[in-house]
């Protein structure tokens, strides 16, 4: 029986660590799946199947010199890989990805597994998606080199536009899921229709799904909308000045980030944990399972996909992807007056 | 009771810090980050007064929309520094200013004051005593009932100075009209 | 129902003056004449009717919509018909239609617009007078009051371009303005006394009160009304207006100056008959002064040389007549006269109007002459107008006048008597040297008058009130040759020739064999109203209790009132005795009727010399007559000049341009010399606006915490 | 529960600070920012005010002002652009040719 802030405590080192792996494990299977694309092998030297490939990078990373230009402001240079990573894993905080538990009877009563339940969770969601957006920004302004500005500039516009649609299909779930908690969304989506079809409300929102899909792409300015690091326009975007640790900051950020938004995916419209034969204290496998088809998803988009032109992805974001949200929005909200949920 | 005592001087402090150091920093870059500061620190108050969804409205749209916009415009036109006196009132621009930031430093006691004394006529309609259920407040649900119903004429108009603003703003920064 | 006798014209007037300038003169004029068409069978249909119904209780009400609602005050928009008013519309309707379908021919030289226009101000003028005729009480009857003479003063300065006829409008509506004046006075006075302003209630409570021995309430009010009247009705000393009111077209001076509108005075008195009979004083002074301008009027017309003029003064010496017919009383013979009145001297203007539409446009009878041949059809019509005018036997205008005068001798006023004689006499000779002069002899200049009339037209404005050649009618291509009347003016003529010589039979006297029809159909209007007057019941007995002896009182004055209604075979016995005489004066008259005639044969178709040795002779008299007793020369000096100098000395040079505008200016300057300093204040820096801004907050603020 | 008159005190404080703002700073964004800080004093002293007497109006009116404070930025940094395009300087002393 150990007191609960030790279990909190526990489940927050857990979260990290666990965040920390999956950025791993991300950028080895990111570099497999691109491979087996392309049909190369990708990393296969270090460790069985380059496995261990991704610790080589970090340390190749932390060991070497940090750079900073001229002219560039010292503070905000380094304060913007910090506030990318912070926000990078504030965010997953919110992010509920198991049922509720006492973890085998250690603790008294139960808790959910995440870090934090807020009954906002979902504002707290966007509300730290808006500030991770400044360490980009900063990084692009305070790194004193053209790229890096428009990098900054691009991103920032981009998360702004899309941020609009990702809220919009996400608000729709919400006036299904008829809360603003994560988790009372996920346990909204409990239970088979018809016995056999999970009441998953990918089924009851499909176009809200792939707005949010696509909106998320564009929120983790990943292909095709990875306009602020378009090698080929802008060499490396914002994170062009940046090396060893604050680059490896950035490069964490980003992945940890498409965890986070798959996760969200997850929760908000593929049912959380929820799924059929396994118990229900095992549902994170189910959790873990479903992030990982979304972020194979995500992967394979990269490496399949051209990238867009500039003025397209804005004109794509407000002429058609906003009002479509928007329509979905109040279709939504008119069957949910209508049926009464 | 400590430890919310604490959190505010904690968040107070860092509120009025920020605050001064926007309002006397001369890099408006630099201005805008503390003001974000700032607003967090507020959000961080606001959540103390059982308003979570005023404190996540605080950095949603203030953090992460109206401070952008100051953001891109600073970087757009990158003012890193405010240029010096070289206005066309010069130093004799400047006496009246320092007499208005000396007015200020009066406004703030009469404030003081007033504010006070409206808190004391406040103490006589409290509802449910002194500490009224967090619920009741905080609650986002009830938010938007008051907000669709008392309100709603107020959020309509909202609506339409939104456009306005909109309109009004792409106007005056398009290039050529 | 009643609303759309005025609604009809109205109608028409609307769409005259809406797309009047789009329409072809034919389409407007047909508009016209047909809304006048409409309004004359609707009249007529409710006019039959209203003879349907019990003789003493005639009366079509319309209450159109509640109009005014003050406190106490409570006036209805309202039509009513009854007897007189049905004699009056009949009369607006169809003479109004007449002389519309004889404007079509008459004005088909103006322009398209001007067409319409003058069409549109026709049918406004017919709208408001069925307005004026139908109206239930004193505001309703006062918007057409009103209305009518807008329309008059529209009409009379059509052809605005002629400086003459300008003039001549602001005349008349000023002149009116001052009768307005007094009824508008008259009403207050009579809300005041009664606390009403619907005719019957005043009536009926008049009715109630025995009739002022001495000057009162009632005799101002009364008196008050009568200056309205003698303002609309061109009666001394406001009658200056009507000759030059001649300026306008010619069918407008016959049916606005001669047969409608002008005689609106004396209907607004057979309106309220009652009120009038109960004080003598007005009754007296109203006889005075009807018989007074009948003479005066007549005497004028003898000298006159303008066609148009002359007719004029007949016009204003018939109307005076029969305001000593209303004076004496006479309210039906009045009003008979009156309608007998509206065909003959329409048929004499539109005759006029033919003459002059032949002669291009020349009025001046000196230069005419011998027209008989040229113009049989006017000639013709004009003679029956002029017989009848003249009192010829067995015409209409020998019975009106014949009753007005047995009226105001069996009344026992011998003196109006007296004079209303000369009166008819002069009437006789007059019309008949006017016919004599146009039509008989020879032509004096045919030719010259045509081109004196071109000249006078090329030089507009040049013709001075009363000067010859006028050029009333834009006709300037045809010289000489003359032709008559076109057919539809030559129809309008013919057929108010046979009206004339008809229109009288509805009022044969008893004595030769007539029973008075148009009298005891009138009578009920001028009698104490009983139930129909919208009283209780029981108000309404004690209204016919009350009659009795304010019939009494009236007796000595009047036959007026229900004594007829009540025991006519009483009347009969009395009308009996007096037979003989009425028969004398009626043989009387009949002579004086030829005496004038022959005068008129002697003086202008015979012996001219001698016409001219006596003007010669009685030099001095014949220019009094020739300049109007000077009476306008006397407004001139006694009202306009002083109004006109305290205008300019006073209020212009020193309250407008001293006081007024110095105290703009003033205020102006003032403000541009304050904003000069204030203009300090504008330092185009926005921090210093903030700080002052700020100041304001701070100040307002510690007022409140030092407070 | 920290007494209202904390949170008052700490508002007016907050409102005096961005009135310094506007009158010391030569520079429009700077200024505009100034004028964020006395919104979200005012803010504060709402919901201060509203948790006090227990009702959520001080949060809707909150609510209102940030919506206010979103068009007034828009619309002041489009004029501010405008403004730097023309004068090519930030400084409101430069402006100052609403005079006469």
């Amino acid at each position: 029986m150990i007191p609960l802030y030790i279990a909190q405590f526990g489940i927050i080192l857990a979260v990290f660590g666990l965040l920390l792996v999956a950025a791993a494990i991300m950028v080895y299977s990111e570099r497999k799946v691109a491979a087996l694309i392309q049909q190369r092998y990708g990393p296969y030297l270090v460790g069985p199947k380059g496995m261990l490939q991704p610790i080589a990078d970090v340390i190749k990373l932390i060991f070497k010199e940090t750079l900073r230009p001229k002219g560039a402001d010292r503070i905000l240079f380094m304060l913007a890989p910090l506030i990318s990573a912070t926000a990078a894993f504030t965010a997953f905080a919110v992010v509920p990805f198991g049922a509720e538990t006492d973890l085998f009877g250690l603790i008294d009563h139960k808790i959910s597994l995440q870090v934090a339940d807020v009954n906002v969770a979902v504002l707290v969601l966007f509300a730290v998606t808006s500030v991770s957006l400044y360490g980009i920004v900063l990084a692009g302004w305070s790194s004193n080199s053209k790229y890096s500005l428009f990098g900054a500039l691009r991103s920032a516009s981009q998360m702004i536009s899309y941020e609009l649609s990702y809220g919009l299909s996400l608000a729709s779930v919400l006036v299904v899921a008829n809360s603003l908690s994560l988790t009372d969304v996920v346990n909204a989506q409990s239970g088979n229709w018809f016995g056999f079809i999970p009441r998953w409300f990918v089924f009851l929102q499909p176009v809200g799904f792939v707005i949010f899909m696509i909106a998320g792409v564009a929120e983790t300015n990943r292909s095709p909308f990875d306009f602020p690091e378009a090698e080929q326009e802008l060499v490396a975007g914002y994170h062009t000045e940046y090396s060893s640790t604050p680059f490896m900051m950035f490069f964490l950020a980003e992945y940890i980030n498409m965890v986070t938004a798959a996760a969200v995916a997850t929760d908000l419209f593929l049912g959380g944990w929820h799924g059929p034969w396994l118990p229900v204290y095992l549902g994170w496998i189910w959790f873990l399972v479903k992030i990982g088809a979304i972020l194979f998803f995500y992967i394979w988009m990269r490496w399949t996909l051209p990238r867009l032109r500039y003025d397209q992805l804005m004109t794509f974001g407000w002429k058609v992807l906003l009002p479509l949200a928007a329509l979905n929005l109040i279709v939504t909200a008119a069957g949910v007056i209508y049926f009464g949920n | 009771m400590g430890t919310e005592l604490l959190l505010f001087y904690l968040f107070g402090g860092v509120a009025v810090a920020a605050s001064l150091l926007v309002v006397l920093g001369r890099n408006p870059m630099h201005s805008v980050l503390l003001l974000i500061v700032s607003f967090a620190a507020l959000a961080a108050l606001y959540i103390t007064l059982d308003s979570p969804f005023a404190a996540v409205i605080q950095i949603i749209i203030y953090a992460g929309a109206i401070m952008v916009l100051f953001l891109f415009v600073v970087m757009l036109l990158n003012a890193h520094k405010e240029d010096e006196d070289v206005a066309a009132g010069g130093p004799a621009m400047k006496k009246p200013l320092y007499m208005g930031a000396a007015l200020a430093v009066v406004l703030a006691a009469e404030l003081v004051w007033a504010l006070l004394r409206a808190a004391r006529a406040q103490d006589d309609l409290l509802i449910g005593g002194a500490s009224p259920d967090a619920a009741a407040i905080g609650s986002v649900r009830g938010l938007g009932q008051l907000l669709f119903t008392d309100y709603a004429f107020a959020f309509e108009v909202t609506s339409i100075l939104i456009i306005v603003a909109m309109v009004g703003a792409v106007v005056l920064a398009k290039r050529e009209l | 129902m009643l609303r759309f006798i005025p609604l009809l014209p109205f109608v028409g007037f609307l769409i005259n003056l809406a797309l009047g300038r789009r329409l072809s003169k034919r389409i407007s004029g047909a508009v016209a004449c047909l809304a006048m068409f409409g309004a004359f069978l609707v009249s007529a249909w409710s006019v039959w009717t209203l003879v349907q119904m019990a003789p003493d209780s005639r009366g079509i009400v319309d209450r159109v919509a509640p109009w005014i609602e003050s406190g106490a005050l409570s006036i209805p928009f309202t039509l009513r018909l009854d007897p007189l008013g049905a004699v009056m519309v009949l009369v607006v309707t169809g003479i109004g239609f007449l002389i519309h379908l004889y404007s079509t021919a008459y004005m088909h030289e103006e322009r398209d617009s001007e067409y319409a226009r003058y069409f549109s101000y026709l049918n406004l003028f017919a709208a408001f007078m069925l307005v004026l005729v139908l109206g239930a009480n004193f505001p309703v009857m006062f918007v057409g009051w009103e209305g009518v003479g807008l329309c008059s003063y529209l009409l009379i300065g059509f052809w605005f371009s002629k400086k003459s006829a300008s003039d001549a409008g602001k005349k008349a509506f000023i002149v009116n303005r001052v009768g307005d004046f007094g009824f508008l006075l008259g009403m207050f006075m009579v809300w005041v006394q009664f606390g009403t302003l619907d005719f019957q209630a005043v009536a009926y409570q008049a009715g109630r009160l025995p009739p002022e021995t001495v000057f009162g309430t009632l005799s101002i009010a009364t008196l008050l009304l009568f200056v309205g009247a003698s303002g609309k009705s061109a009666q001394i000393p406001l009658h200056v207006w009507l000759p030059d009111a001649m300026e306008g077209p010619t069918p407008v001076s016959a049916l606005i100056h001669a047969a409608t509108m002008v005689t609106a005075g004396v209907y607004m008195i057979g309106r309220n008959a009652v009120l009038f009979s109960h004080a003598p004083d007005t009754m007296a002074v109203v006889a005075g002064i009807g018989v007074a301008t009948a003479l005066m009027a007549g005497t004028i017309g003898l000298v006159q040389n303008d066609i148009k003029r002359v007719l004029a003064y007949s016009t204003v010496s018939q109307l005076g007549l029969m305001f000593v017919a209303m004076g004496v009383g006479a309210f039906a013979a009045g009003i008979f006269h009156l309608y007998t009145h509206a065909f003959f001297k329409a048929l004499l203007f539109l005759g006029s109007g033919a003459v002059i539409h032949a002669l291009a446009g020349e009025q001046d009878i000196r230069k005419m002459g011998g027209l008989r041949r040229e113009l049989p059809v006017t000639y013709w019509t004009f003679l029956i107008g002029s017989l009848a005018i003249a009192g010829f036997p067995l015409l209409s205008g020998f019975f009106s006048k014949d009753e007005i005068l047995w009226k105001a001798f069996s009344g026992g006023h011998t003196t109006v008597w007296a004079v209303a004689v000369v009166a008819s006499l002069l009437t006789a000779m007059y019309m008949f040297r006017l016919v004599f002069l146009t039509f008989h002899g020879k032509r004096a200049s045919a030719g010259s008058g045509a081109h004196a009339a071109d000249a006078s037209h090329a030089v507009a404005g040049h013709a001075q009130a009363g000067g010859g050649g006028k050029a009333d009618h834009g006709h300037t291509n045809h010289a000489a040759h003359l032709h008559d009347a076109p057919p539809a003016m030559a129809i309008v003529l013919i057929l108010l020739a046979a009206g004339s010589v008809v229109a009288g039979y509805i009022g044969v006297p008893r004595v030769i064999g007539g029973s008075n029809r148009i009298e005891a159909f009138l009578e009920p209007s001028f009698a104490v109203p009983g139930i129909e007057a919208g009283m209780p019941g029981e108000a309404a007995g004690e209204a016919s209790v009350a009659a009795k002896p304010a019939e009494a009182a009236e007796a000595p004055l009047t036959t007026a009132g229900a004594s007829h209604a009540e025991a006519p075979q009483g009347a009969e016995g009395a009308k009996a005795g007096e037979g003989g005489t009425e028969l004398t004066l009626m043989a009387f008259s009949i002579g004086i009727a030829f005496t004038g005639i022959g005068l008129a044969a002697y003086f202008f178709l015979n012996r001219r010399d001698v016409t001219d040795r006596i003007a010669a002779s009685f030099a001095g008299v014949h220019r009094l007559l020739l300049n109007k007793y000077f009476v306008d020369e006397a407004y001139d000096a006694v009202i306009v000049q002083p109004i006109y100098r305290v205008s300019e000395r006073g209020l212009w040079k020193i309250v407008d341009a001293g006081l007024i505008d110095g105290a703009v200016n003033t205020a102006g300057e003032s403000v541009s010399g304050w904003s000069a300093v204030l203009r300090l204040l504008q330092t185009g820096s926005i921090r210093a606006y903030a700080l002052s801004i700020f100041v304001g907050v701070v100040v307002i603020l510690g007022y409140y915490v030092w407070r | 529960m920290v007494p209202l008159e904390h949170y008052l005190i700490l508002s007016a404080i907050l409102f005096a600070t961005g009135t310094i703002g506007v009158f010391l700073r030569r520079n429009v964004i700077t200024m505009l920012l100034s004028i964020e800080v006395m919104l979200n004093a005012v803010n504060l002293a709402f919901i201060a005010f509203g948790r006090t007497i227990g009702s959520a109006d001080g949060q809707v009116i909150m609510f209102f002002v940030v919506t206010v404070a979103a068009a007034e930025a828009a619309v002041g940094l489009a004029l501010v652009i405008a403004l730097f395009r023309h004068r090519e300087t930030l400084n409101p002393d430069m402006f100052t040719s609403l005079k006469w």
